[in-house]
């Protein structure tokens, strides 16, 4: 029974592993790519050193945050496609702290600056909560439609109240801030990397989400108002109430992601930050299971799969597109093999027709 | 009034995509399908509908031909995606909303890689040329609004009644609404449930691919890999903004693009305020319009995200 | 060694692909001298990462190929003091390892809208933007300017699409702007192609198209172009290398005007009829003050919703 | 196909069925025949596999082993399209009616003669539908939605689908757990006429309809064939002890009726329901500590909605509800919930349970916040678990342990996990609905002791049911609503099942007619 188990499960993971890379060849061998090079440059260069490593993290870092305010969404029965915009919304509220008080001192402007972040995000997420709560907007509607505003929004404030006053005397009006001052800024924690401060941040959220989710009676609600919203209101759970408060936690997040972003990577707000961190961090958040402990590790694959993904092109002449589309197929045969795993009804049959009907039949 | 007429006649065609890309969606929802990848499938339809008249039928006398088997291509190959989705969602039972996003990236990826290799950098062709109706364009004001576009527009307006008696009126539409709604007693009464969310996946790619060949061979004509540029996931949200209703998502549509078309026009105009806030006006209007319709929402596909398995209880 | 980094591709028919062209030209300017790399399509954080692997690959000159790279190039040249970082546009004076360069675009705005002045029957001419930022902003600036200055009763239409890469909403723009009247139309940033596209589909009708972009005089819409500036990267690339060769690695800004040979212009052969005469006199006039006095046009001052 | 060109069913056997779902053995070596214009009856507890057998034959699940043979020759039902040919048809334990569809929509899915490529010839349906309501004496407006039906009215279309779509060979799995004792007795009526043209399987708790209506009975318990017999030859006692395998005496209230202090005053109560039309229309009601007043009639005549007016979960149109003396109308759940309101709701698998939560989690649903569960919000697990075992433990509740998902469990289960719930919550005031539908004898015991300890206790019940039995064994007094409104209140005494079955139609005692 047990090794029916190990010898399925290996079958599986190597039958899914067999597709993707089947499917991804064709697509590099249409282009002539050499498809050897492709792989190995995906699946071992990001880990080559320390720099590499690095780059990773930095990227694990946002999605890991964007994910977990993500999962807290989900589980209250609201999916937030609007993490984007959000992130938006964190970035403009730091730099505003950050540009109107230039001269105070770190520990002061640090975690103003931060809060600010959240806050910004926060009030992004606020709109849709209340929308959905309210008036039964389908979130998957306002979020995608805050996106495009936040996405506007942004260039607005960038463009002219943000404006990098360099910008108008010796540039040519480049949508960015300034160069923020160094008190906002994360540490970088290791020499020759870019990796920074904001991964003691990740971390510690990841604790507090979980904390948030599965020890405290605020998330209980929240979970069971995601998990039978009828049931919830019989139970006297105020569930529109949660709902709000979870996408409001939600845009918090996403909104330090920002934050935490400018501040520990490119230090000034400029365009293009989000750089799809929003979307990415839904598949992060479903890979990792709605649960923090599955949420750091899903966002390290990730994280390498884009680092290795923007190498390719330099080191095996693919252009940046191919990357796209392996990971999508990556993604797509990952999801799909996870639910043959977990699919106990498959293994039994699977069972039967190797093993015969015989043993195993009775308690399990 | 001939801004008016203009804002109308432009918002019309700038719709089309829009539209023809959210009913297919509403018909993978309404059997019980989330695909999130339609932005995929839209730049999958975009790139053959360009490929085959850029490949082939240039400048020839044949040129007209290639560009409707450019459509057919583009059909197809939605249709081949929609499957292809099927089978991790449907067959594999995947969560829908990551390996749509799975779709979306394959989709771009691949048709920006195939773009890059058979084509090179942005190539413009001479597309479908509009077609105005001979005398019902002459009419004054219905004339320039309605019957002057492309042909596609003509065939994305009879698309929508289509899709409502499809839907409402056929056996397949009933079926799709019952495996949408309750696969399980669908499948009790003899719905082969997995099979009609194949067609239904199936028949939503293939609008969602042309939908992007509309976007390459009729409105831009050109491609490059930013075509479709968001339209697939707004192509979503108006889903939900119809109400899974055909003739509501038209509303949406339209209601979107003539706000689009009444930005630009707004911004020609020259205003005194930035121009950001003129681009977000389709976007609020869109929110704000849904946040106050009331609708009985139970009248959806309640089974919507679900995988369906006879004998998996959940 | 030469590494390039851009925000979208290098056949993009606009700002990214000049600088390839004008790297790719240098190459063969100066045979052997230059080994070449590029990365497309470089959101901020991989673009760090790209910069941080060219590094430790050993290439020595990087450029960031638009403002949004300043804070990575200067970071980075901070962090590594002997490879050159070189971006633009901005004006700058950076550190001693650290070229910008500077694209005054107003005056290519300038002579498309002395031409689209001179052009257009219906007095009103219209302007494609993706966003007011950037290159962007001096060159639609410049083309309001130019306009005016040789028809002060023409009427500019601005409308943005908020996009650089939306080409199909720039056609719609652009469509837009045909329908209220505009009959000679501009556009900066790849997204223009879409415009140039919509304004080529009125085939029989007397709407045409000033470029940004002499690529945009070669492609089949190029039949509606009257005429497009170019940049001239060339020049820059093989400007600093010598520099370079002359051991100065940084602390200097390379402006772009049509003095230094940073642009140059050109009219669509095929469209003498629609040029000779007056607009080519003003065109060559307006060149000649350029060439005198580049610096000369105060684009800043342009406001859009006086129009 | 022309039902009518279908062979005639002259005999089915089912041989050596074994179906394993992961972690059970549904059923074990089944074999069990019926013979023309034969009326079988399965019974079994919750969870020994009747169900499952019956989606066997009807072609929903594959059995692993065994095979089924129709007039002696091996079929093989890959869907319920061949078992639809063959001339099968069930009527299933969970209604499989699609909620946003018309009953009309609803049967057309399945009634292909009214299919053509391009359009589905809803008129013919509706015909159909016409003809066999008049047959068999069963309306059903073919217009209305089905999620604006009650319960019993579905199963009502259940039986129409299924007639409608000719079936020689009827499967029907627990019809009567909805109906009215008058429904339920049209219904034996109406099968027992059938039995000339049908075969029929019947399942059923209630083995007084086994008794009258079936020729033999099967037993099953835990997946195989407990007993075999001809059903004239035993009496109910004797199949519910060869079912349990212990004897079953369902208790009675017979405490006198006690004095308490008035608990729950309903006044003029109007409601609305789903559809819009006032459903309580102008309801009084008065029920004491200590007392148990059973609410009967029919399904659909508002119960529904009164039990979800009186716990905030429906607003309240006019009325007062006096809860202890305060107005509760329009408060919000959570607020009669604090009150002391105890509430055991119709869909027990949707509303009383979050499915995916464990069975532990769902114990502490409305005690989230109590400091007894949670210090500072912080959840306390250990008294969490603590409580979970003692519940499973004084409730029987038959899962693995704790942690498994609520949803996952068999409705009698889940009926007690709610049961232990809002019990040990020690509310001042219960508001039962249904408890007991689709429960097998040994469970239904459980519960009704329950409630009586309860109502001991100085608890005041509102017990909703349309069990007549049920109400009379437990109420010390019977309100009879019809069309949102208490026609009669009887006592005990004064109460017996053919007084309130005319009352439940809406017909006085007087003769005259209530409105
Ligand atoms: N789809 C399924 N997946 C897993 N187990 C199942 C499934 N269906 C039934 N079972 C198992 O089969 C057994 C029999 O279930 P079944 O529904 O047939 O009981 P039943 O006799 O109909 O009970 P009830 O009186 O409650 O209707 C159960 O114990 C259950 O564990
Ligand atoms: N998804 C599932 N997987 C495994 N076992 C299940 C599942 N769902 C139900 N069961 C088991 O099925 C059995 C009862 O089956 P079933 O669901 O038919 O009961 P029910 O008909 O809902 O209840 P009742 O007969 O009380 O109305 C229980 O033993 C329960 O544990
Ligand atoms: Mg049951
Ligand atoms: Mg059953």
């Amino acid at each position: 029974m047990k090794r029916f188990k190990t010898l399925y499960t290996a079958a599986v993971i190597l039958l899914a592993a067999l597709t993707a890379a089947l499917a991804g060849a064709l697509i590099l061998w249409t282009i002539g790519a050499d498809v050897t090079r492709t792989y190995s440059v995906i699946a071992f260069e990001p880990l080559k050193n320390a720099m590499q490593i690095g780059e990773v993290m930095i990227r694990a870092i946002p999605l890991t945050i964007i994910a977990l305010g993500i999962s807290v969404a989900y589980r209250c029965g609201i999916i937030n496609i609007g993490a984007e915009g959000q992130m938006s919304m964190g970035i403009l509220a730091a730099t505003a702290v950050a540009l109107a008080m230039p001269d105070a001192p770190r520990y002061a402007l640090l975690p103003m600056a931060l809060t600010a972040g959240a806050l910004g995000g926060a009030a992004w997420g606020f709109i849709p909560g209340v929308l959905k709560a309210r008036l039964h907007v389908s979130e998957l509607l306002s979020t995608v439609m805050l996106n495009y505003i936040a996405a506007q929004f942004y260039t607005f404030c960038l463009r002219g109240p943000m404006l990098d006053p360099a910008e108008i005397t010796m540039g040519s009006g480049t949508p960015q801030s300034m160069r923020l001052t160094k008190a906002i800024w994360l540490d970088r924690l290791v020499p020759g990397t870019r990796i920074h401060a904001g991964v003691w941040i990740a971390l510690a959220l990841a604790f507090l989400t979980w904390l948030l989710l599965f020890r405290t009676s605020w998330g209980y609600r929240m979970r069971a108002s995601g998990a039978g919203e009828r049931a919830a209101k019989y139970g006297g759970i105020g569930v529109e109430r949660y709902l709000v408060a979870a996408m409001v936690i939600s845009g918090a997040f996403a909104g330090l992601a920002g934050a935490v972003e400018i501040s520990g990577v490119h230090r000034r707000a400029i365009e293009g930050v989000t750089s799809g961190y929003g979307f990415s961090a839904i598949v992060v958040a479903l890979f990792g299971g709605l649960h923090p402990a599955g949420i750091i590790p899903a966002s390290l694959f990730f994280g390498m799969l884009l680092v290795g993904a923007d190498m390719t092109q330099r080191m095996a002449g693919v252009p940046a597109n191919v990357v796209t589309a392996l990971q999508g197929v990556i993604i797509l045969v990952i999801v799909a093999a996870r639910m043959v795993l977990e699919n106990p009804y498959l293994a039994e049959r699977v069972r039967v027709r190797l093993f015969g009907s015989a043993e195993g039949s009775g308690e399990a | 009034m001939d801004f008016a007429v203009n804002i109308l006649a432009l918002g019309v065609p700038f719709s089309v995509a829009l539209l023809i890309a959210s009913l297919g969606e509403m018909f993978n929802q309404r059997a019980g399908v989330f695909n999130l990848g339609c932005e995929g499938i839209m730049a999958m339809g975009a790139f053959l509908g360009f490929l085959a008249p850029f490949l082939v039928g240039r400048g020839g006398p044949t040129a007209e031909i290639w560009n409707y088997a450019g459509i057919l291509m583009a059909m197809a190959a939605g249709a081949l995606m929609g499957i292809f989705f099927g089978l991790a969602v449907v067959t594999f039972r995947a969560p829908q909303g990551i390996a749509g996003i799975g779709l979306q990236m394959f989709g771009v990826g691949v048709a920006g890689t195939f773009f890059r290799h058979f084509v090179g950098g942005t190539q413009s062709i001479p597309g479908i040329p509009a077609m105005p109706i001979p005398l019902l364009s002459k009419i004054p004001v219905l004339g320039p609004i309605l019957f002057s576009h492309n042909p596609l527009v003509y065939v994305a307006f009879l698309l929508p009644p289509a899709a409502w008696y499809v839907l409402f009126k056929t056996p397949w539409g009933l079926r799709v609404r019952a495996s949408g709604a309750n696969p399980r007693a669908a499948d009790s009464i003899g719905v082969k449930v997995n099979l009609v969310r194949f067609q239904a996946l199936a028949v939503g790619g293939a609008l969602a691919g042309l939908a992007g060949a509309y976007l390459s061979l009729c409105q831009a004509k050109m491609f490059s890999d930013e075509i479709i540029a968001g339209r697939g996931f707004i192509a979503v949200a108006l889903v939900y903004f119809g109400h899974w209703r055909p003739l509501k998502i038209t509303g949406g549509a339209l209601l979107f693009s003539l706000a689009q078309a009444l930005q630009l026009a707004i911004q020609g105009r020259g205003i005194n305020f930035p121009y950001e806030f003129a681009v977000m006006l389709p976007y609020v209007l869109v929110i704000v319009v849904l946040a106050f319709s009331r609708e009985n929402l139970l009248l959806g596909p309640t089974a919507l995200g679900r995988p369906f398995n006879r004998e998996i209880r959940t | 060694r030469m590494a390039m980094i851009v925000e979208s591709t290098i056949d993009d028919k606009g700002w990214c692909q000049s600088m390839h062209d004008g790297i790719t030209a240098a190459q063969k300017e100066l045979p052997g001298r230059i080994e070449y790399s590029y990365s497309e399509k470089m959101k901020p954080v991989d673009a760090g990462s790209a910069v941080l692997q060219y590094v430790s690959q050993g290439y020595n000159v990087i450029i960031g190929h638009g403002a949004q790279y300043k804070n990575l190039m200067l970071e980075m040249a901070e962090e590594y003091p002997d490879v050159t970082f070189v971006f633009g546009t901005s004006a700058e004076i950076g550190p001693a390892n650290v070229f910008t360069y500077m694209p005054e675009s107003e005056e290519t705005g300038y002579l498309s809208g002395v031409i689209a002045g001179m052009t257009t029957k219906s007095n009103i001419v219209g302007v494609v933007g993706p966003v007011d930022g950037g290159d962007a902003a001096r060159y639609n600036r410049g083309y309001v300017l130019g306009a005016q200055a040789v028809n002060p009763g023409v009427k500019v239409i601005v409308a943005h699409s908020g996009s650089f890469g939306d080409f199909v909403k720039a056609g719609e723009v652009a469509e837009t702007q045909i329908k209220a009247g505009a009959d000679v139309l501009t556009g900066s940033s790849q997204q223009a192609l879409g415009a140039l596209r919509a304004v080529a589909d009125h085939r029989d009708e007397p709407i045409w198209w000033v470029g940004q972009e002499t690529a945009q005089l070669g492609i089949p819409e190029g039949y509606k172009c009257i005429g497009a500036s170019e940049y001239n990267y060339a020049a820059v690339i093989v400007d600093l290398v010598k520099k370079l060769d002359a051991g100065v690695k940084g602390g200097e800004c390379i402006a772009l005007n049509f003095a230094n040979g940073g642009f140059n212009f050109r009219f669509n052969d095929d469209l003498k009829a629609m040029w000779e005469g007056p607009i080519e006199q003003k065109i060559s006039e307006t060149l000649a003050k350029f060439r005198s006095t580049p610096g000369s046009i105060d684009w800043s001052k342009v406001d859009y919703s006086k129009l | 196909m022309p039902q009518e060109i279908v062979n005639r069913i002259s005999s089915l056997r089912m041989e050596g069925i074994t179906k394993r779902f992961p972690g059970t053995l549904a059923c074990d070596d089944i074999s069990l025949s019926v013979g023309e214009g034969e009326i079988l009856a399965l019974v079994g507890e919750n969870g020994a596999g009747k169900t499952t057998l019956m989606n066997i034959l009807m072609g929903l699940y594959r059995p692993d082993e065994g095979r089924i043979l129709i007039n002696g020759s091996e079929v093989v039902f890959r869907s319920p399209n061949d078992a639809f040919a063959a001339g099968l048809g069930m009527v299933h334990q969970q209604y499989m009616l699609v909620a946003n569809m018309t009953v009309l929509e609803n049967i057309a899915l399945g009634y292909k003669r009214a299919w053509s490529p391009l359009r589905v010839d809803l008129e013919m349906v509706r015909a159909r539908i016409g003809e066999v309501a008049d047959r068999y004496g069963l309306s059903v407006d073919p217009d209305a939605f089905v999620w604006q039906l009650s319960i019993g009215e579905q199963q009502r279309v259940e039986l129409v689908k299924t007639l409608c779509l000719g079936a020689r060979f009827l499967i029907l799995d627990e019809p009567t757990s909805a109906l009215t004792p008058q429904e339920t007795d049209e219904l034996i009526d109406l099968l027992k006429r059938m039995r000339s043209e049908l075969s029929i399987i019947f399942i059923s708790h209630k083995l007084h309809e086994v008794k009258n209506l079936s020729d033999r009975v099967v037993i099953l318990r835990r997946g195989s064939v407990a007993f075999e017999g001809s059903t004239s030859e035993h009496s109910p006692g004797e199949i519910a002890a060869l079912m349990t395998g212990r004897e079953v005496v369902l208790p009675k209230n017979e405490a006198p009726c006690c004095e308490g202090c008035e608990a729950l005053a309903i006044r003029g109560l109007k409601v609305r329901s789903d559809r819009g039309f006032l459903a309580v229309d102008g309801l009084d009601l008065s029920i004491c500590s200590g007392e148990i007043v059973g609410l009967a009639g029919v399904s659909g005549n508002g119960q529904r909605e009164l039990a979800e007016a009186i716990n905030g979960l429906r607003s309240v149109e006019e009325g007062e509800i006096l809860f202890f003396g305060r107005d509760i109308a329009n408060l919000k759940p959570g607020e009669v919930i604090a009150e002391g309101m105890g509430y055991i709701p119709e869909e027990r698998n949707t509303e009383g349970i979050v499915p995916p939560f464990s069975m532990k989690e769902n114990f502490i649903l409305k005690d989230s916040g109590d400091p007894h569960y949670a210090s500072r919000s912080f959840l306390r697990l250990k008294e969490i678990d603590r409580n979970a075992d003692r519940l499973r433990e004084e409730f029987d509740i038959r899962s693995p342990d704790t942690r498994v998902a609520a949803g996952s469990l068999s409705g009698g289960n889940i009926q007690k996990v709610i049961l232990a719930r809002e019990l040990s919550r020690a509310p001042r005031f219960l508001v039962a609905v249904y408890p007991t539908r689709g429960l097998d004898m040994g469970a239904a015991e459980f519960i009704h002791k329950r409630l009586l300890e309860k109502r001991a206790e100085g608890m005041g019940i509102l017990l909703v049911s349309e069990e007549l039995e049920e109400v009379l064994d437990l109420s010390d007094r019977i309100a009879v609503i019809f069309k949102g409104r208490i026609i009669d209140t009887l006592d005990r005494d004064s109460a017996d099942s053919r007084k309130l079955g005319v009352l439940m139609a809406g017909v006085k005692e007087s003769g005259d007619e209530a409105v």
